[in-house]
């Protein structure tokens, strides 16, 4: 059984991606294979540089950050969402795999699941 | 800050780009209005898809929490103290 | 730009759903600090949710909830939840918890309950209504 | 003080657009100057024959047929918007002005609202 | 019902035209796939800037509830008790 | 077509800002009466609001909540609110109640409060989950 979880929505400004990332930290806790794919605005949680302690969050990169030692298998984003919203690549996280078809990847996986 | 700002209306938008909302409040901006990206809506400035009217700045607080310190130039961000100036300066407010 | 204004807020995005409540707080916050006068923070639709007495989040996460009814305690600024919004969403007081027979009242102080009659005089008497929205 | 109450939702799917009509009428009943702008998908409350009671709301065609009698001065549609959703106009209700241009209409008043 | 049916993901949409999730779902869907429009995305049998999948079908309560009673053929009409027949045909399902 | 499964339905959208729970009602009435088992109906996010105790909606509109807790009673069906998502939102039972002292405790019976635990062990153990979101 293997799972990924999607986010689309932009960081900070609503809970669901934050809500989606503790479903993917909840199955790897649970040794269940899970995998997080960015696409369309939520590719923003993947911009360098965050500081969201003017604003009174937690910056959500700490978390992103924690999820391959905490067994996430896999991060993924959208290629075109990352292009639009971040062409300089020195911008974006390290270690994230760049997925031309959104459509293709979907197929791979057993469960398909947006947290909101 | 202030060389940015037009006379007509002052719009607030929190919407992302590509929101319904998002879209139309661009498309209701007039020659003189004024755009204050809040919230998500700050992602419009990284966005290649997007034109953005010329009398336009964000809340520097959220561009700093979104990584986007560097995504505006300097008279574009604004201290939630400016967006209270201008919320003086603008009888008419629209948010959206 | 000496000339002090009268402000009404409108929050309609909940805590945890959207940034309405913490972008609300700063702007109030900056607004009183340049020497306007809020006239009253009125909460409608998913809003309401700000005003409960049950939030109870982690420990190291700011608690909206709490800030926003330290901040109208500390400048004595009226707090009201839409009523209709209220009922629906399950925020009610003492006295709706009795009309209604309901088990509880979670309605944190300093906010109260009335109707949106508070929102029409707010358009009416202050200088300017600013809203937070949700974003999604 | 001339107040225009802006719906751009679906109806049924959100309470958003009920909440609007709540506000219009609130100020009508004050004998306050207000207007309903249906535009974007909210110009899908405007069309005839809908029946809620079988997702167990009731329809919203009902409330808005008051608003008239309630004292709402005039209810406005984006022209745009309704004909591609309504490009029949008898499926419109009737007594709906059609606007060309949201940017101007909105000109027109003190304060244009959302309801969330 | 049937014959519009593909053999596929079961895609399950309910977000309303021109909202991104709505778009993101259009175009993730594959040639086998079927579609299942609920709640505001009924709304995009009526829209004349929606193209819609060959395999779709919509809830009837939903339709009927905004007026689109003749908006679908009878074959794209499903009742909650067709939809969970749906459920049990497909094993693979995406809620969008 | 006589093969029975079973069923863990997540609900993400709150009653009053989406159809999300009545949408997901109607089905899990659906799923029932074709035979199949629920195992369990999970709240996440916005969802939890579902099992407030004290909504009061006006008398002539459906009170999801109650028709809920009723169909869940009736068919012996698990109702479980995510905990990190309830404490947050305000909703609590009487043992979180007493853990963060909190003046009351709003959740609704037979409704319970676990963690994701619960919703990982529907996607091991359920035939089908199938998630009901808000449309915002």
């Amino acid at each position: 059984m293997t799972t990924l979880i999607v986010i689309d929505q932009a960081p900070y400004g609503s809970w669901a991606g934050r809500e989606a990332l503790d479903m993917v930290f909840s199955l790897a806790a649970f040794d269940q294979p899970a995998a997080l794919l960015f696409m369309g605005n939520g590719v923003n949680w993947l911009r360098t540089a965050q500081n969201a302690k003017g604003i009174g969050q937690k910056t959500v990169e700490k978390n992103l950050s924690a999820a391959p030692l905490f067994g996430v298998e896999k991060i993924f984003a959208e290629h075109e969402a990352c292009k639009r919203f971040m062409p300089d690549t020195n911008s974006r996280l390290a270690d994230i795999e760049l997925v031309a078809s959104v459509k293709d990847l979907i197929t791979r996986y057993d469960h398909v699941v947006f947290a909101g | 800050m202030n060389q940015s700002l037009g006379t007509g209306t002052l719009h607030i938008l929190n919407k992302a780009p590509g929101h319904p909302r998002f879209i139309a409040c661009l498309s209701a901006l007039s020659g003189q209005d004024s755009l204050v990206l809040i919230e998500d809506a700050v992602l419009a400035l990284p966005d290649t898809d997007t034109a953005l009217p010329e009398h336009t700045v964000a809340l520097e607080l959220d561009l700093d929490a979104r990584g986007l310190s560097g995504a505006a130039k300097t008279d574009q961000k604004i201290s939630h103290q400016q967006l209270v100036q201008l919320t003086e300066q603008h009888p008419r407010i629209i948010s959206w | 730009m000496s000339t002090k204004l009268s402000y009404t807020l409108v929050i309609t995005g909940a805590p945890w759903a959207s940034q309405a409540p913490q972008t609300a707080l700063a702007f109030a916050r900056a607004a009183v600090s340049a020497g306007h006068r809020l006239d009253r923070v009125f909460l409608y639709g998913e809003g309401v949710h700000l005003a409960s007495s049950l939030c109870a989040p982690p420990s190291d996460e700011p608690h909206w909830p709490q800030q926003w009814s330290d901040f109208l305690s500390d400048n004595q600024i009226p707090g009201v939840a839409c009523v209709a919004s209220a009922l629906r969403r399950g925020l009610v007081d003492e006295r709706e918890q009795n009309r209604y027979q309901l088990p509880a009242h979670n309605l944190r102080s300093p906010f109260e309950i009335a109707g949106l009659g508070e929102w029409v005089d707010g358009t009416l008497k202050s200088d300017r209504v600013l809203y937070f929205h949700g974003s999604a």
